[in-house]
C-alpha cells in the first residue's frame, strides 16, 4: 500500500525544511571562526585563521583546554572501569534489583542540569573541591558514566550468553571463556563507552559553571565567560574545534556500536 | 554399522535421576542405559524432560537425586568443560567472530594440540560434514544448515566418545531437515560414537534412532525401537505420540481370555485382557482397518459403522477420517487401488481383533490443540 | 552455567556503589530545600518551608517560572507536530535519503551544547532575538524536536505496516485506515514525544544563558543567576520543583512508549 | 460438497498476467481459470510467483499486462480496499488495539452495517471458527493458531466471494498445522466461497485442494487435481515437487512406440516415446519400484542393479534409498508385509515400463540443498 504523491511530497520537504532548521546553528559557528572583523555577527566578512591563532597563543585559551583534557582523559578511563563492571553485574544479577539500580544509575541522564549541579554545588562547599580537578572529575564522571552502561549494556544484551555454554561443553573453563569468547564480542561496547564518557566530559558545561572558580576553568567555561566579556570571535573557533572533536568522538562511538561483529577485532 | 575401532563410544547409565525445581519435578525418577555406539533419540512434548536429560548429561545442570555414569564412572560433580563430551545445540552457537577453521579449531586449541596435528583435524571434521571449502568464512556469512554443520564438526574434531544433539534441526525448514538427518546417520555410522538426540519430531526419531526413549511429564514412558513403540505401544501416550491412531473408547467387559469394548451400541472384541483395574481402551493403526460399503461384512469380523468425515489424497495413498456412532474420529489408511468413498458416505470399519492394542486410558493421551 | 558466588557478589558491591554516588548528588537537593539557615551547606538545619514561599512570593521567581511555563507549552506544540510530520515523512521515504534527513535531525542532541548555543546565539544578534519569547521558543524547540523524533520513529518502527494493508483488504480507505488503525497504533509515542519536548524545555539552561537578557529569563537561568548572586536555598526548593516535574513528565513518557500496546486507549 | 447457495463463489480469470520489476519477471505470462466454489492452491517453492499472483488478485500489486477477472468483471485498476475480497495473511495481520469482536467487526463497520445485525454475523463468524468464547479478548491474549482463525473469522465475516489465503499456517508447528488444514476444507465446504490458497507445502496442497496449480520462476507448470500431478507431471519440476521420486538418466533411444534408457550399462524401456528434440529422463514413483536379491527376477522386466544406502523405518511402511551403477539415487517405499533389506546390500530394482513417466530433462528441477 503506497501513499498517494502529494502526501510523500509534502512530507518530505517537511523533512527537509526541519533538517535544516535543525543544522543551521551549529554549521554557522565553522564560518564565523573564519571571520576578519572582530565580531560574531552573521555572515562573517573575509577569511582568516586569527582566532585560531589567538586559541593557540592566548594563556588563557590554552590552559582551559589542557585543563579538559586532562579532566576527560581520567574521567573516561575511570567510568569505562565502573560502567563495564556495573553493567556485567547488572547483567548477571536478577531481573529485579538489576532492573531498579539500572534505573538509578541513569538518572544523572533524566534529571535537569541545573538540578545535579545545586547538588553537587552544595556537597563540594563542604567538601572544598569547588575548582578543583577531582572536583570536576567526580562530576564528570557522574555524568559520563550512564553513557559507558548504555553502551556495554546493548553489547551484553545482543552477546549470546548461550556461546559461554558451548565454550564449556568444548572444554573451556570459566576464566578461559571469559577471555576468548565474551570480552572480544563486547569490546566494541566498551570502547564506544570510552569515547562517549570523553565526549560528555569534554563537552559538559552546566555543572561545570557551578564549580569553576578562577583557579580552574574548563574550555566550555573558558567560552562562556568569554562570551559574556566581549564578542570575540574565538569562541567561533574553539567551537569548531571542539564540534569537531565531538563529531570524531561519537560518530567513532555509534560506528563501534552498530559494527557487525562478524569481523575479527 | 562400521565404528572406527580407536573411539567405540561411551555408555551412559541414568540411574533414577531426579531433577527439582522447587515443588516443580522437571525429571522424576529416569533409568536408562545407553550402549556404547548406539543412536538413542530422547522423544516426548516441550516440558517433558527430556532436554533437561541432555543438560543433566552434559553437566549444564546439577542432578537433585540419583546417579549418571559415563563409561562406566560417575561424572556428578564434574562440571561440564571436564566431561568431554561434544555438544550440538539448536541455536549453532558458533563464535561469530572466528571463522569457521578457527571455530573447530577451537576444542583443540584448548587441548594443547599441536599446530600441524590441529591443521589436519579440522579439515578432517570439516570434511566429514561436507564443509571443507569453508574454512576462512565466517558464521554470519553462511545459511543455517551450513552453519549447524560446522557446528556438528566443531562438536566431534576432539573425538568426544560421546555426542549430544539438542534439537539440532528445529530451526531449519522440512527439505533440509530430511536431507541433514541422513548426513546425521551417515556420521553415526562413520564415528560408531555414542549419539544421544533430543526431537519432539516423531518422523524425525524414526528415521535417525536405533533406541527411542519417550518422555512425558518427566518420566520415561516407554524404551525401544521404532518399531516396538510403533506395533507394541506400551502405554496409550506412546500410541498416540508416535504415528497415526484410532482410539476406540467404550464400556469394556473382560473374561479370561479376551476383552470386548461396546461403542454406541456395536461391540468389538481383542483376544486378549490388560491386568489391573483401569477401564481398557483400543489403540489400532491406520493400516490395520479396512473400509467397506455396510451389509458386506461377513458375521465374525469386528466391525463399526460410520461416516466418512474426510478424504484426503496422499499421492502415495488415501487417508479417510470416519467419524464414529459415539462422535469420536477414527483414521484409515488405504491403498489406492483400493475402493474409494465419497465424504458423507455411510460406511464400516473392519479389523482384525488381534490387531487391537488393550491400553490402560489416559486421559492426558490426548493433546490439547489451540 | 553460572558465576562463582565471589565473582557475583563483588560486581552487587560495585553495582550498588555507583548507583549510590550517581543518585546522590540529585537526592541532597530536596532535603536543602527545607533548611531553616540560609545557607546551601550541607547537611541543612531543621525543616521548614520559607524557601517555598519566598518562589512563590518573590515576582523575579515568579516571573521566571511562568516564562519557562509559556515557552515549554509552546515548544511541546510545535515541537511535536513537526516531529511527528517529519517522523512520518522518513518513514515513508527511501532508506538512504531517510538515514541522511535523520542523521541531520538528531544533530541538535550531539553536538555540545556551547557550540549550539554559539551559533544560536550569533543568529539572534543580528535578528535581535536575544531576550525575546519567539528567540526562546525557536532555540527550545530545535533541541526538543529530536526527542520527538526518536519517540515517534520508535514507535512507527515497531508500528506494522502489514496492518494497513489488511484494512485494505477489510475494505477500507488511506483515510479510514490512518484513523482506525495507524493513528490509535502510534498515539502513545507522539504524546510521550510531546512530555519530552515539554521536559526538555523546561530544563534547558546552557543555550538559554547564552541568549537571555533582563526581560526574559526562564527558570533554570534565574537559579543560576541567584546562585552566582549568594547562596539563597530557594534555588534548591526550586531545583525540588524542577526535578519532581521532569520525573513526573519523562517517566509519563517512558512508560507510553514501553507500554504493551494490547488495550485500548 | 455443499454450498450455501445464497453465497455461491466468484469465477476468477487471470489472462497472460506478467508482473515485471525493472527486467525481472515476477511473473510471465500466466493464465488460469479458477472455477467458481473451487479450493484453488497455487503451490510452489520461494520466489516462483505464487505470492505475486494472490496480491494481483487482491489487488495489493499492479499488473504490468495481462487481463484479471473476478466473477467475470475486469478489476485491473480497481483499489484492494473496493475489490469486496477476503484476505488471510500468514502473519495473522489482527489489529493488537482491538478486541477479538472488534477485529471480526471491523469490516462490517466500514460497510455501515447495523448493529444488532452487526453483532449477529460477527458472532456467527466466530462460531464458525470455534473461537465464539473469545471476544472480549486482545489479539496478544491468544495462540498462534487461535489468532489465525481469528482471522480467518475476520476475512469472511463480510461474505465475500473470494477468499485468498497466503500461507496462513506457515508460522504454526505441525500438529497444529494439520489440524487446521481440516479445518479449513470444513469451513470451505460450509461457505461455497471460492479460496485460494499460497503454499510451498506440497502435502498441505494434497490435503486440502480440489486443483493445484504448480509455479516455477514466474510461470505455472502444470494445473491439476492432486492425483493428476502426482500420477502423471506434466514436467519434471513437476514431478519432484510432489511427492518422492526416482529419476533416471542416460543414454536414450527412442523407435516409434517405445524408449529405451541405459543408465550405468544396464538398459531399461517404456512404451511411450516424448516428441521433440529433449532428451527424455524417467520418472518413477516410490510404490512402483520394487526391490529384491540379484538374480530371482524373471528376464522380461525393467531391472537396475543398486546397494542399499539408507533404510528407514516409517511406521507405517520402510523407505530404502538405493544406490545406482550411475551414483544417482533411487527412493524405494515397500510395505511393512515385504522382505527386509540391510545396508550395503546388493539388490535389484525392478518396475513395469508403463509406470515409468517420459519427461524431457531439466536440469533446474533439482532443488540444490545448503
Amino acid at each position: 500500500m503506497e501513499m498517494k504523491p502529494l502526501t510523500r511530497l509534502i512530507l518530505g520537504l517537511v523533512c527537509l525544511l526541519v533538517a535544516i532548521w535543525l543544522v543551521a546553528p551549529t554549521l554557522v559557528v565553522v564560518p564565523m571562526s573564519f571571520n576578519v572583523n572582530k565580531s560574531l555577527a552573521f555572515p562573517p566578512q573575509g577569511f582568516s585563521w586569527q582566532w585560531y591563532q589567538n586559541f593557540a597563543t592566548n594563556a588563557e585559551w590554552s590552559t582551559s583546554f589542557l585543563n579538559s583534557l586532562k579532566v576527560a582523559s581520567i574521567v573516561a578511563v575511570l567510568a569505562t572501569v565502573l560502567g563495564t563492571l556495573a553493567a556485567f553485574g547488572l547483567d548477571r544479577m536478577k531481573a529485579r534489583p538489576a532492573n531498579l539500580l539500572r534505573m538509578l544509575m541513569l538518572t544523572p541522564m533524566v534529571v535537569p542540569g541545573v538540578v545535579l549541579a545545586i547538588g553537587i554545588y552544595a556537597v563540594y562547599l563542604d567538601a572544598q573541591l569547588v575548582g578543583t580537578l577531582p572536583g570536576f572529575v567526580l562530576a564528570h564522571t557522574i555524568l559520563a558514566l550512564p553513557f559507558v552502561l548504555i553502551a556495554v549494556s546493548a553489547n551484553l544484551e545482543v552477546f549470546d550468553r548461550r556461546l559461554e555454554t558451548a565454550a564449556a561443553s568444548l572444554g573451556a573453563g570459566a576464566l578461559t571463556t571469559f577471555r576468548t569468547v565474551t570480552l572480544p564480542l563486547i569490546l566494541p561496547g566498551i570502547l564506544s563507552g570510552l569515547l562517549f564518557a570523553f565526549a560528555t566530559s569534554f563537552d559538559e558545561i552546566v555543572v561545570s559553571l557551578f564549580i569553576t572558580n578562577s583557579y580552574l576553568k574548563t574550555l566550555p567555561v573558558q567560552i562562556f565567560s568569554s562570551i559574556t566579556r566581549d564578542a570575540d570571535p574565538t569562541v567561533a573557533a574553539v567551537g569548531t574545534i571542539l564540534l569537531c572533536a565531538t563529531t570524531i568522538l561519537i560518530g567513532g562511538g555509534m560506528l563501534l556500536l552498530g559494527r557487525e561483529r562478524k569481523g575479527r577485532l | 554399522m562400521n565404528p572406527r575401532p580407536d573411539n567405540r563410544g561411551a555408555a551412559i547409565d541414568l540411574e533414577s535421576v531426579t531433577k527439582a525445581y522447587g515443588a516443580f519435578k522437571a525429571l522424576n525418577g529416569v533409568s536408562l542405559r545407553i550402549e556404547p555406539g548406539e543412536f538413542m533419540t530422547l522423544l516426548g512434548p516441550s516440558g517433558s524432560g527430556k532436554t533437561t536429560t541432555l543438560n543433566v548429561i552434559a553437566g549444564f545442570t546439577d542432578v537433585t537425586s540419583g546417579k549418571l555414569l559415563v563409561g562406566a564412572k560417575s561424572v556428578v560433580g564434574v562440571p561440564a568443560h571436564k566431561r568431554n563430551i561434544g555438544v550440538v545445540f539448536q541455536h549453532y552457537a558458533l563464535f561469530p567472530h572466528m571463522t569457521v577453521g578457527r571455530n573447530v579449531a577451537y576444542p583443540l586449541t584448548l587441548r594443547g594440540v599441536e599446530q600441524a596435528k590441529r591443521k589436519r583435524r579440522v579439515a578432517e571434521a570439516l570434511d566429514m560434514v561436507k564443509m571443507g571449502d569453508f574454512a576462512h568464512r565466517y558464521p554470519s556469512e553462511l545459511s543455517g544448515g551450513q552453519q549447524q554443520r560446522v557446528a556438528l564438526a566443531r562438536a566431534i574434531v576432539f573425538d568426544p566418545s560421546l555426542l549430544l544433539m539438542d534439537e539440532p534441526l528445529g530451526a531449519l525448514d522440512k527439505k533440509l531437515r530430511e536431507w541433514l538427518q541422513l548426513e546425521i546417520k551417515r556420521i553415526h555410522r562413520e564415528l560408531g560414537t555414542t549419539f544421544v538426540y533430543v526431537t519432539h519430531d516423531q518422523e524425525e526419531a524414526l528415521v535417525l534412532s536405533d533406541r527411542i526413549a519417550v518422555f512425558n511429564r518427566g518420566r520415561i514412558e516407554q524404551v525401544g525401537t521404532g518399531r516396538q513403540l510403533y506395533d507394541e505401544p506400551a502405554t496409550l501416550f506412546v500410541g498416540r505420540f508416535i504415528g497415526d491412531s484410532t482410539v476406540l473408547r467404550g464400556e469394556a467387559r473382560s473374561d479370561g481370555t479376551s476383552t470386548a469394548l461396546t461403542v454406541a451400541g456395536e461391540t468389538v472384541t481383542a483376544p486378549r485382557r490388560i491386568a489391573g483395574e483401569a477401564s481398557p481402551v483400543m489403540l489400532l493403526r491406520p493400516e490395520k482397518l479396512t473400509i467397506r460399503r455396510p451389509g458386506k461384512a461377513d458375521a465374525g469380523a469386528n466391525r463399526l459403522s460410520g461416516t466418512i468425515a474426510e478424504a484426503i489424497y496422499l499421492g502415495s495413498g488415501s487417508k479417510y477420517e470416519v467419524k464414529l456412532g459415539d462422535g469420536s474420529t477414527a483414521i484409515v489408511r488405504s491403498p489406492l487401488t483400493g475402493e474409494s468413498f465419497g465424504l458423507g458416505e455411510k460406511v464400516e470399519l473392519c479389523f482384525d481383533g488381534a490387531d487391537a492394542k488393550l491400553l490402560p486410558d489416559d486421559c492426558t493421551a490426548d493433546t490439547t490443540l489451540t
